[in-house]
């Protein structure tokens, strides 16, 4: 177990990202049961595939930290601590939802935790969360500001924006570029003319790292981690692209016709939480009885998530009025 | 006559304007391998290639201004700006550039460009994917603004913008696709600026356009049972307005409600009511009245998304509240 | 009582802000070493330093949705956007972050952001910087709106606009900065959504807001002459709309006549006239009359400029159409 | 006169850069004395000091090629061939402007030379050019576009979409990139966060050259006609930053407080004119007597324009309505 111990990671916390890995997969297996069931509406976007990524670049951040992300963000959500029932609540459009029903599965937020809102514009949170760190800094607050967003937002004019005064002004804030090869249909290849996404950053005099490998959770949370700090120290942002894949459609109504059986297999071989099971196993962290059962316990707070959705209530004909204005 | 889909009308209008000139191009997101995000262009790239099919990076706004210069340089695009949410991101394409380039420019600069997008609510798609944004179009001279709600419509709209010089927004609405209507095997157009009588009737005047159109003439169906009889008109075309076909429906039925799916304060169908108060003041028995989206962000549960957008039940109650 | 400039008025709003509360920062294009595009910030640098007076890259999107973020993380951002045809590159931020935040997030998220802006033409700048956009934004739930016509409106407006918890649209005209009002040294606050009859009448009502309001006035004079005693309304916020004062003066007059700069078609003056017949309808002695821009983008020449902006003349054409 | 020789310029053509470049001075020092006399209306924004840039550039094209640039445009419209009578003529905002009035400064036209625009947003021009450039790929053409912008436009959004798009798709264009240091009255320091604007472009994988002297007109020249026969032969877009500087304010309105007297001298010191012209002096390409012949001509030339601008009606009320649509 090199990798934990150099990154100083306890048991408790390596069987956590786990944890939060299993998590995320059942839920969103559940939620699209839910979905083909008519319980949920609007777009679901599956995470499922990428599951290392919320979870080793979120453990880096600290309670007081900001979050913004994209329509993709059960995953984000969940490990940012948001209870599974008030997610599933919000994807079921109840009153005891994370919105109150409002948002849907695209706009999750909880202002508690900082997790400050799943953006439905591709690269509509990138201004957004540049303000977050602006406001951090002008408060002097520590507060890093973590940006998740696709590779299909690197070629948005806001991207650019963004990147620009964040650099400029060497604000507090870790863009995390989630690259899973597509937005929505179209390859990135077909989208983005460099070579190289991590490198468009370097431009701004922004430090960014080579392409990191999304497949494990132990690289995601090394990489992160240095620059979580270093913008928590008054160095100024930073870039990091994130090789994954999703391994659903984009959303449900996707029909998954422009990539290749071949592709996704060689994907699917390196499926996060098989590949950090067997490293967990290997090192003797945890064994397969602890694992079964975590399974189950995720398994049991998933169901009771459909449970508490489905009993809720939805909201009130007259709540529609409310939360236009303060 | 055949029986077609919406969806199917707008795909073969685009088939056979890509057929008919060879300078006609398609450019948008997701249209090309994804065959496009409401499977309109499915199965395009495979016929007409990447070159005429072209998909396009996340990037709406060069995405509109390279429809406008390739407009400029003599071909013949149509831009897909997959919602009509998303236009917000090249609006100052769209508003400053492609409705004042032939203005600014004395009149050299022609911008035959028609842009594809898809406006409304209904799917639960929450507060930022659900929104009627065509009126905003309406308002700026220059612009040339249609929305089809019937699949005749909607290929004889197409093949009119594909002949326009100026740029023109081609309003779709996405629980439209699936529906079905005759359309001609022989060629028609349908032309800009010409309101269609879509069910007669002498007691008031339902005015529409695009799905709200579709509500509207089933409620003018309940309303017949109960011996009243409505008179529907769909405006189809917002810019170029047919005030003619308006005034004359309200001169006869001397009441009339505008139907509209976005917001209602500010919106296009206060434009509808200023005209026809304007125009037809002394023929009007009652106030004319609007039934419009309530004065709210979308929201996403299906209960308060029923409860925002306007309904069937709306219509009738607007009806008889002016009767 | 002093008397200031319209200029004067809003830098001292600023700085008042600025003093006051240390969570206050300004963040725009040029409103630093430059002093502001019309000089309202001329000085600022100086006095608070380049932590508060934050000069932008030009980036529209990224200046708005920066101003976003900071005010959920907190602070106070007052955003400056040169003028408001520049909005419709950050259109996306405004409508679907500022506007929607709030709702979408069901209560948790504010944005406590002020956008100042500048409206309106006649400074011969031509299509692409003359347009007067602020109805758009009235259009969307989740804005507020403000326009002042007056230094002492301005004052009071902007007080307001900084204890708000929503976001708002502070619109300004150029063509006022140099126009002189009274206004108190005590402290007051201009509520929003409050009207103001700022000429009493009982002949006509005719309703404005900036720069028009200071035409309408003129008009209102002449008229006076004449024998016509004109009652003024200044809408002063658009969103939300004092409809109460509105309704009241129309009841009083029996006859309105809406006046707004920008293009008369899906204006929002429609608005007004909608909602005056939908809510006074009985009361109407003649057709509601809207005195507008010309549905043209706005040429450069300066006689071509002149004709297409409404005039007091225009104003007092409509006015004597419906006495 | 190596350089020149190099480039295969004749004396004609040489003589030719400087009327020009003599041409757009006169042209608009009497254009900012009609401002001052109230004959133009709007925004006037002079180019004086950046005249190397549009002549050294705009000899590069073909007649057939497109131009689309800024508001900062009536050199570069001269330098295209668009009579000096049309352009003065549409500053007064007459009805035989080039827009008929319509336009004014920032708006100049010529369809029939290519000449499609000066565009008043900031940026906004970036993705026409690009749509220009398609244009003549898909028609195979061969035609290449010209888009100018200045070091402000460099942070807009359009910016990078418009890189990328034409990058990506290899298309026709020259991104030319007037870095006069400022944008209004903001330093490119303040606006940019990189060190180097004209590295941006390469991580789209497009060729760029470092800053060129743009106080040079046959630098200039020297340097973008590469790129120019490069877009030509289909080798796609690329990117020049010139450095260069405007001896005036922003525009009229300018109280110029920015900026220090230094500065400016050190600049002055390099005015492309008389750079050029002692160059040709040296190399006995034109005389003082040509010179000052060349110099009486162009004096001639503007003040036939601001006689014809004058007497030149304005436009019909009528015309108001006209050109709106097709
Ligand atoms: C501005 C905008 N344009 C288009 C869309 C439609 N859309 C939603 S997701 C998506 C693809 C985004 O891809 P990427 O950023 O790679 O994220 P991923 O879905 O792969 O996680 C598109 C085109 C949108 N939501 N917003
Ligand atoms: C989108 C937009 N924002 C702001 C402005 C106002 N403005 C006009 S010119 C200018 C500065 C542009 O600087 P630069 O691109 O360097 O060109 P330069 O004037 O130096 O030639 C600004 C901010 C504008 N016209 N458009
Ligand atoms: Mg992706
Ligand atoms: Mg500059």
């Amino acid at each position: 177990m090199k990798l934990a111990e150099k990154l100083d990671l306890s048991k408790e916390e390596l069987i956590n990202f786990l944890r939060q890995m299993l998590l995320i997969r059942r839920f969103e297996e559940k939620a699209a049961e839910m979905y083909m069931r008519g319980k949920i509406g609007g777009f679901l976007h599956l995470y499922i595939g990428e599951e290392a990524v919320a979870v080793g670049a979120i453990s880096c951040l600290k309670p007081e930290d900001y979050i913004v992300t994209h329509y993709r963000e059960h995953g984000h959500a969940l490990v940012r601590g948001i209870e599974a029932k008030r997610i599933m609540a919000e994807l079921f459009g109840k009153a005891t939802g994370t919105s109150k029903g409002k948002g849907g599965s695209m706009h999750l937020f909880d202002a508690s935790k900082g997790f400050m809102g799943g953006y439905a514009i591709v690269g509509g949170m990138m201004p957004v969360g540049v303000g977050l760190a602006l406001a951090s800094q002008f408060k002097e607050e520590g507060r890093v500001t973590m940006c998740f967003f696709g590779d299909g937002a690197v070629n948005q004019g806001e991207f650019h924006e963004s990147l620009n005064l964040a650099a400029l002004w060497k604000l507090p804030i870790v863009f995390l570029c989630e690259n899973n090869g597509y937005g929505m249909g179209t390859h990135v290849d077909k989208t983005f003319s460099g070579s190289d996404i991590s490198k468009l950053a370097e431009r701004y005099d922004m430090p960014c790292c080579q392409k990191i490998d999304g497949m494990d959770v132990l690289v995601v949370r090394d990489e992160v981690m240095k620059w979580v700090e270093r913008a928590r120290n008054g160095g100024g942002p930073s870039f990091v692209e994130v090789m994954t894949y999703r391994f659903r459609g984009h959303s449900m109504a996707d029909p998954l016709e422009y990539r290749n059986k071949q592709e996704e297999e060689k994907w699917k071989k390196r499926d996060p939480i098989p590949l950090f099971k067997k490293r967990l196993l290997a090192e003797a962290v945890v064994s397969e009885e602890e694992m079964a059962l975590l399974q189950k316990e995720v398994d049991r707070e998933v169901e009771e998530a459909v449970e508490f959705a489905e009993k809720s209530p939805f909201p009130s004909l007259e709540s529609v009025y409310e939360d236009v204005y303060v | 006559m055949s029986v077609l889909t919406y969806r199917k009308a707008i795909s073969q209008a685009l088939q056979e304007a890509l057929r008919q000139d060879d300078r006609v191009f398609l450019m948008g997101e997701d249209i090309g391998a994804y065959g496009g995000a409401y499977a309109v262009t499915r199965g395009f790239l495979k016929e007409f290639g990447e070159k005429r099919i072209k998909d396009t990076p996340i990037a709406e706004s060069v995405i509109v201004g390279a429809g406008i210069g390739a407009a400029m340089g003599g071909v013949r695009p149509v831009v897909e700006i997959m919602t009509i949410n998303f236009s917000l991101l090249a609006m100052d394409q769209i508003v400053n550039n492609a409705a004042k380039l032939f203005y600014m420019s004395g009149g050299q600069v022609r911008v035959p460009l028609v842009i594809r997008t898809v406006s409304g609510g209904g799917s639960q798609l929450a507060a930022s994917h659900s929104q009627s944004l065509e009126g905003w179009f309406a308002h700026v001279p220059g612009l040339k603004v249609v929305a089809p709600a019937t699949p005749y419509d909607a290929l004889g709209l197409f093949r009119t913008a594909m002949q326009e010089e100026s740029p023109t927004i081609y309003v779709e609405n996405s629980l439209l696709y699936g529906s079905k209507g005759e359309v001609p095997e022989e060629h028609y157009v349908v032309p800009f600026g010409s309101a269609a009588v879509k069910r007669e009737g002498k007691d008031v005047t339902i005015i529409s356009y695009s799905r709200m159109l579709i509500l509207s003439l089933k409620a003018a169906d309940t309303l017949a049972q109960e011996g009243v009889e409505a008179e529907v008109v769909d405006l189809r075309s917002l810019r170029p307005l047919d005030t003619d076909t308006i005034l004359r429906s309200v001169e006869k039925t001397s009441r009339a409600v505008m139907v509209e799916e976005g917001w209602k304060t500010g919106g296009f169908g206060a434009e509808i009511v200023s005209l026809i108060q304007e125009k037809a003041f002394d023929y009007l028995d009652a106030p004319v009245q609007r039934v419009a989206g309530a004065d709210v962000p979308m929201p996403y549960s299906r209960p308060l998304e029923l409860a925002v957008m306007p309904s069937e039940r709306d219509i009738i109650a607007a009806v008889k509240n002016i009767l």
